[in-house]
């Protein structure tokens, strides 16, 4: 036989440093050249691959001094293998809003991280956080104080908001139609202390984008999702209309057809595009395609929409329409009647919210006739695809002049 | 004692002549007029079919009337149709006038083909039912007496299915209707803590809640009810009569919209809340006369041709359908019976009017 | 004061003898003049009118010796006022399929209810029966005796087949895609015991329609739906679609743009019409604009849907597709296919179903999954919309090689 | 003991210059050619974006080295996307070129934008968490490998989002991607009965069975599972540790498609399952590269310029989907957790293809 290289210790893992997308392997080892956790990490992980399995565990909780999150702690099941990962816990650090950095703050963290952690990291994690991946309960507290000297936080994680996150907007998107970068990043401060000590029945997120694109998938992910909008008419630049029929662009395919409400009307003829707002749901796409020719209105805001999150417990939810337009006023300092309006529904979510229970989720169990007349919102149409088809709804007791008898021994288990 | 099991006469022994030679072999029809029907066989016959419309609930009289007329102008053959208008069925083509002329005389309308409205498909209401919210037949009535232009014509976009149920149970195609119109009871049923234990089986009663309003009441050896739970369906006094539900002030009427049958271009589907409630106001039911009036005259006039009620609001959008109707949105019309969530708007697509 | 007329008993009422539309009230007050059950009839009703409440109750069961149903038993509960409709029950009576008559039939059903009823009808309620309109406990044997003579015999009620409805189908329509008609007499007359005497878990309803119009409401209203199809292309004759055009229909509007799927092409040059049958769905709308043009294909058959009901328990369904395709085979005499598939369903809902649960309703409480293996029946795309978007799904023990442990002390109010 | 609630940085002392000038005033952009963005101010400021993909699990090392990048030509700045690409910002134009061959040579893909496959948003896995199915990163690793022509060009009918997520709780928005890979776990979880009573909080772990699974066990002061009940979302395992539900030979992989969150044209919608599951076949997982890549290629061959994958089915009708792509349909494919009926096809309208 041939005399063999010496044996990796990671057989599996070495598979993944082929192939042209950069390789995270080639990370892990690089950190594990300095880092004795790093080391560990990448073992048991090689494990791993080869258990088809994971060998993590939670555990007790750990964290900072005046905080209740911002730490998960995650331990290794096999310590007698990898010590050196016993525990190795991650923090959440909230990212400068639209994760725009300098070098000379980016390398602060990575000297931080470099003493006190695995220097193992994720840029970033998918709320949006700084993900700090693994380090010692000791170190902790370390770290933190390092961070914080170096003017950076904790994130969430727990019961708690978690960090809020919004697309790039007016830093460089011609098509913002609020500021959800500076929005973000005030609704963060002003609530730094939901984000940093959960007392709420579960998580709570807001997303900002700045137009129905979406880029920070708010929508999917957001308790609160503010999606930009705008109330007049798409602002059309008629010489770039034409400049776009003539360089090819085939308008009435690409644009006018695929409109989701036929508003376009395009006229081949005199290269005259027209679009009947009234009937436009600003969803973006004739816009998308010819960004020299329309523009978003001028009457712009955003549309406030509930209760996105994933699937646990009962099954996924996409928000729905809350509030049809919020006008710009209402979306610059001090954003009073949002904050109002958040600060409602965290109450009444945190009185009526069973544990583990989102905001969507109790909307759904008590009926967002009740949310809405708790938040003294007026129903409209906007909200919803349809209206019901089923026949089963209810009367207020005044609308019938009764007092209805209510069960206080209820069963929760029916519902 | 007389023979069971025979079932229903065979049909073919009562078609016309015309249809037993033809079965099968049709080859396209055409609508001569609103309420004339002209079907083409291979062979080249040609059937005539003349649409009334009447009151379902009518006297054997009234039957012997259809036969007399069946008899002078049809050799003694009628049908009925799925949605309860009378066919005159001829194959004689010279008869045709003189049918419709004797059928004015008689002031039978005569319609209900093509793009028209025809009769409203009901049931039984206070004429013999025990759960209704309503009456069927008078309601009907009076909105016919309304709409019998629409009978008579065919300048509607579509057709427009109209239907009424007098409760929740539903009795026809009231859940799928471009215009259904609902009795709906309002309050929860009283316990009659005296007579339940006699006539009701407590675990089917309790079974029978679709929101789990109902719980045993063991000391009563009867049941109770959670109200703020209960939506009024009337379930449980279907299957317990001493639930009762029924309610003079608060009994009353709803509307909904844009439901539809056929697989014609859109899918079938349900009718929605438009209007969650209306008063009993018999004998004429003024308000959900003019309810329905103005949905259609609204639909008349903004809809596209071919497009049905509930086509029509999929291209306009719900928003614009309640502007345009002038009908007030309410936290009613915000599905919350579980899984209500799939009707939420969970989009940032919408128009503001 | 002016001498008034004698005044009315039913002043409210006779608001309904006027306007242009047919009325009850002259149908009701032409019967009460022989009969003095339709006479209470109409001054029950009157007062049902004044006090906007009804006065029926249901009682003990009625019926006819040998048959479970076919009579719907109603009492007054105000035989005090109105002691001729103290019991004043319904008699639901089989309709010839597809509702055609000759007179002398038609006569004989009339004298039979002279005889022995108000003289009241419903032609037809709306499963299609020939309604009997109210007649005491005593007379309904008699009736039925007479009915049986005269060649008729009783629809279903209570928990039992209920009569089966057909569109005209065949013996009127160009498009009918299987004999609706002869189907369903043959459905009738094979499950005559069915219909007549209840069973089963709760009711149970088939309807046939010849093709997508679906003109006999069968997929809102039936627990399975015949609803005829093909499966090769659509037939077009060219000259008439060229006359068509010729005598002002706007093919491209009225017709291609409106196609759900667009696969209609429309050359307005050659006056040419192509329809990309591959992804033609059977919508049936260009046909029904252009009858003397366009035909269902050769290849003809039904698909078979299941489920469809009103909303009580828990919530509405439209019938939803079972199995896509039944060919003309299949459709005929003995049926041999569909019948054992409809007697396995039946078997199965019958000892799986609670009281008062539909087909439909068993199937989505226990899961399609779990029918369809019970039937045999291989699941298929049609059948479906879209593909589930939970990730809440099954796997069967043999696929994961477990044996699964069931609890059979299992708590029902949990599902 | 240093400051706390001092919040994140203030993204206005970070952003470049030119951002700092024209913020809220720009007026267009163009993709000059795969990765690199032209974002043009009224001011006629010319802003370009040079975007980079990458591993998002990284060292502090390769942090520098974008650093060390960033300093050469962006004067020190640079940003991240929400897809967690890294980006280059240049004020000047002439600093481009070179910085794309550096980055060449680096051997740095860059892309992402337009109608490409951009970087797949994804999760811990194996290598942080407590719950994965599968791994994140190296799953994530094979299938870029194999996409990454998608990433560097933009040859696509429109975007195509890819998601990853190793369970359930599905951190990311993977249930409105295009393309979602999601671990699964496929058997009950086992109760560990004697660890149970002291980790453990009996109501709470009952209470986190989305189907009731869970009972509790009195006798043993712990919990029972009816397994027959239970559809391994793992969530009881996530609030008690007791019950531990990974499974070497039977967790794996599902792939869920036509999912979308951006408003355009279509509204925004959650991914279906497509195929159930695909056996944990690290380090390379072939058959889920396999079948993403299958998926990437029938959308590309078959659906017009701008549909997005769920848009193109929309049209197409998933009978055809899964004709084409020659996925098989199973049982599992059809919703049966309440409310899955709405998903069931009401109609007599589809192909047999
Ligand atoms: C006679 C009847 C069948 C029967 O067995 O009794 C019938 C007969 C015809 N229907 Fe129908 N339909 C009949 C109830 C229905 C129903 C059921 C119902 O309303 O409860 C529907 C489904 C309604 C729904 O979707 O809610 C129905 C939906 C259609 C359609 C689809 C229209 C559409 O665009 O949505 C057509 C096609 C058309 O009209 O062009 C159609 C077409 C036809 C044709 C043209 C078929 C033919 O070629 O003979 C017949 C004459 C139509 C007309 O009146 O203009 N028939 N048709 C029923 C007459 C009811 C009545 O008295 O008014
Ligand atoms: C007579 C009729 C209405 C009419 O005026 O035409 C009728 C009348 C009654 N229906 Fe119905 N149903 C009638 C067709 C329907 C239909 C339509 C159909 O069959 O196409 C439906 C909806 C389709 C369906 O089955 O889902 C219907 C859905 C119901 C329901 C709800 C069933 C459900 O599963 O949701 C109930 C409640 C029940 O069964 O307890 C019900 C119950 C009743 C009862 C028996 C009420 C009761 O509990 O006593 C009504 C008796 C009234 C009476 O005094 O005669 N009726 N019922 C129809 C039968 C006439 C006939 O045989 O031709
Ligand atoms: C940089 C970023 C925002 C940020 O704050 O980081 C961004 C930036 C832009 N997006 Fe986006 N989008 C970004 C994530 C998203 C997301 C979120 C996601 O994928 O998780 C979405 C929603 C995706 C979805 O629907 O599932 C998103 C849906 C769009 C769309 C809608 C495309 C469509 O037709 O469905 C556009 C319009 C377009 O591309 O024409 C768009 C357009 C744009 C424009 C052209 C806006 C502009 O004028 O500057 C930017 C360059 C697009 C490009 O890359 O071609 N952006 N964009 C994100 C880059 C992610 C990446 O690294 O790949
Ligand atoms: C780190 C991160 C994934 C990543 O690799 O990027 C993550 C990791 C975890 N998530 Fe998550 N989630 C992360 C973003 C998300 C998102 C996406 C988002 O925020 O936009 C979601 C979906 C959106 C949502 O909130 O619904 C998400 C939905 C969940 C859920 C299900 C929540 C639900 O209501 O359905 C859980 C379950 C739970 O909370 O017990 C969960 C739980 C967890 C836990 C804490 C598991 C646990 O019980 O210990 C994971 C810790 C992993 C670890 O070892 O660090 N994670 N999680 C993301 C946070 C990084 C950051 O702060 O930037
Ligand atoms: S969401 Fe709209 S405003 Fe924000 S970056 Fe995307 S396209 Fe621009
Ligand atoms: S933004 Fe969308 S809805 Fe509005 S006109 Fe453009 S394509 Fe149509
Ligand atoms: S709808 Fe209700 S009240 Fe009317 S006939 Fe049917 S069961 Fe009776
Ligand atoms: S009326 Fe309906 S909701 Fe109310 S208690 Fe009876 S069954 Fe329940
Ligand atoms: S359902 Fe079809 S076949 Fe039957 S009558 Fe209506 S149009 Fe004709
Ligand atoms: S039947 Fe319907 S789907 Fe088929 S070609 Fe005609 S319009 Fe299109
Ligand atoms: S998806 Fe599941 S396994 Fe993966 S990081 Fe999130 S919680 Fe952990
Ligand atoms: S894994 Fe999910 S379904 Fe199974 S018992 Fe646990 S919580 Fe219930």
């Amino acid at each position: 036989m041939v005399k063999k290289e010496p044996e990796s210790e990671t057989p599996l893992l070495d598979e993944l440093e082929k192939g042209p997308w950069p390789s995270f392997v080639e990370d892990i080892k690089n950190a594990a050249k300095k880092s004795p956790m790093s080391r560990d990490l990448l073992r048991q992980l090689e494990l791993s691959y080869k258990e088809k399995i994971g060998h993590w565990k939670h555990g007790g909780i750990v964290g900072v001094t005046g905080y209740g999150g911002g730490v998960i702690g995650r331990y290794s099941d096999r310590p007698d293998l990898f010590p050196e990962v016993t525990n190795f816990h991650t923090m959440r650090v909230n990212m400068p809003t639209g994760w725009f950095y300098t070098t000379e703050r980016l390398r602060k963290v990575c000297d931080i991280w470099e003493k006190f952690g695995s220097g193992l990291t994720n840029f970033h994690g998918s709320t949006g956080d700084i993900i700090l991946l693994g380090t010692t309960t000791d170190n902790l507290q370390k770290t933190f104080d390092a961070l914080s000297d170096a003017g950076f936080d904790l994130g969430g994680s727990g019961s708690a908001l978690r960090t809020p996150s919004a697309c790039i907007g007016m830093a460089r998107c011609e098509w913002a139609c609020f500021d959800t970068l500076q929005m973000c990043y005030d609704m963060t401060m002003k609530y730094q202390s939901e984000l940093h000590r959960p007392m709420w029945p579960y998580k709570f997120k807001f997303k900002f984008s700045g137009c129905g694109n979406d880029c920070v998938a708010a929508i999917a992910r957001a308790d609160l999702s503010f999606i930009g909008r705008w109330r007049d008419e798409i602002q059309i630049n008629k010489d770039a209309v034409k400049e776009y029929a003539a360089s090819g662009l085939n308008i009435r395919a690409d644009v006018a057809a695929l409109c989701p409400k036929k508003c376009i009307d395009w006229d081949d003829v005199r290269k005259e595009l027209t679009i009947h707002s009234e009937d436009c749901t600003c969803c973006m796409h004739c816009i998308n395609v010819m960004p020299k020719a329309l523009r978003p209105g001028k009457d712009r805001g955003c549309a406030l929409l509930i209760g996105g999150k994933a699937p646990i417990l009962k099954g996924a939810q996409l928000s729905s329409v809350l509030i049809p337009f919020l006008e710009e006023e209402k979306l610059q300092p001090p954003y009073e009647f949002v904050c109002d309006l958040i600060e409602k529904i965290w109450d009444w979510w945190d009185e009526n919210g069973k544990m583990r229970e989102r905001v969507g989720e109790l909307i759904e169990r008590v009926g967002m006739r009740v949310f809405l007349r708790e938040m003294g919102l007026k129903p409209v149409p906007q909200m919803v695809y349809e209206p019901r088809s089923n026949p089963y709804f209810f009367w207020w007791p005044e609308e019938i002049g009764l007092e209805i008898t209510k069960d206080e021994e209820e069963d929760e288990t029916n519902e | 004692m007389s023979k069971t099991d025979i079932g229903p006469p065979y049909f073919k022994e009562l078609v016309p002549p015309i249809i037993a030679k033809n079965y099968g072999d049709w080859d396209y029809h055409e609508i001569v007029q609103p309420g004339v029907l002209k079907h083409v066989s291979k062979s080249g016959d040609e059937l005539y079919s003349v649409r009334v419309g009447g009151a379902r609930l009518i006297s054997i009289d009234r039957v012997r009337e259809y036969c007399d007329i069946a008899d002078k102008y049809c050799d003694g053959y009628l049908r009925f149709t799925s949605r309860h208008n009378v066919e005159f069925l001829l194959s004689d083509k010279s008869k045709l006038q003189p049918l419709l002329d004797d059928l004015k005389e008689r002031k039978y309308p005569v319609g209900g083909t093509g793009h028209s409205i025809t009769s409203i498909v009901h049931t039984q209401g206070w004429v013999h039912c025990h759960t209704p919210a309503t009456d069927a037949s008078g309601v009907v009535k009076a909105v016919m007496d309304e709409l019998i232009d629409y009978f008579t014509s065919m300048t509607l976009p579509n057709q427009v299915r109209i239907a009424l149920a007098c409760c929740l149970n539903m009795c026809g195609a009231v859940h799928c209707s471009d215009i259904a119109i609902l009795g709906i009871h309002r309050v929860p049923p009283k316990v009659d803590h005296e007579r339940l234990p006699k006539i009701c089986e407590i675990p089917t009663t309790i079974a029978s809640c679709p929101t789990y309003a109902i719980k045993p009441d063991p000391k009563r050896k009867s049941v109770k009810i959670n109200e703020e739970k209960c939506m009024y369906c009337g379930n449980c006094y279907t299957v317990c009569p001493a639930l009762p539900i029924l309610n003079t002030d608060n009994d009353g009427i709803s509307i909904w919209v844009g439901g539809k049958v056929a697989n014609a271009r859109g899918n079938p589907r349900f009718s929605k809340l438009v209007i969650p409630y209306l008063p009993n106001t018999p004998p004429r039911w003024p308000e959900t006369v003019e309810a329905v009036k103005n949905i259609v005259e609204v639909y008349a006039k903004n809809a596209r041709k071919y497009e049905r009620v509930g086509e029509w609001i999929d291209r306009i959008g719900w928003e614009r359908f309640f502007k345009l109707t002038g009908i007030e949105f309410t936290d009613k019309h915000i599905d919350d019976f579980f899984p209500g969530r799939a009707t939420f708007r969970t989009s940032a697509q919408f128009t503001y009017t």
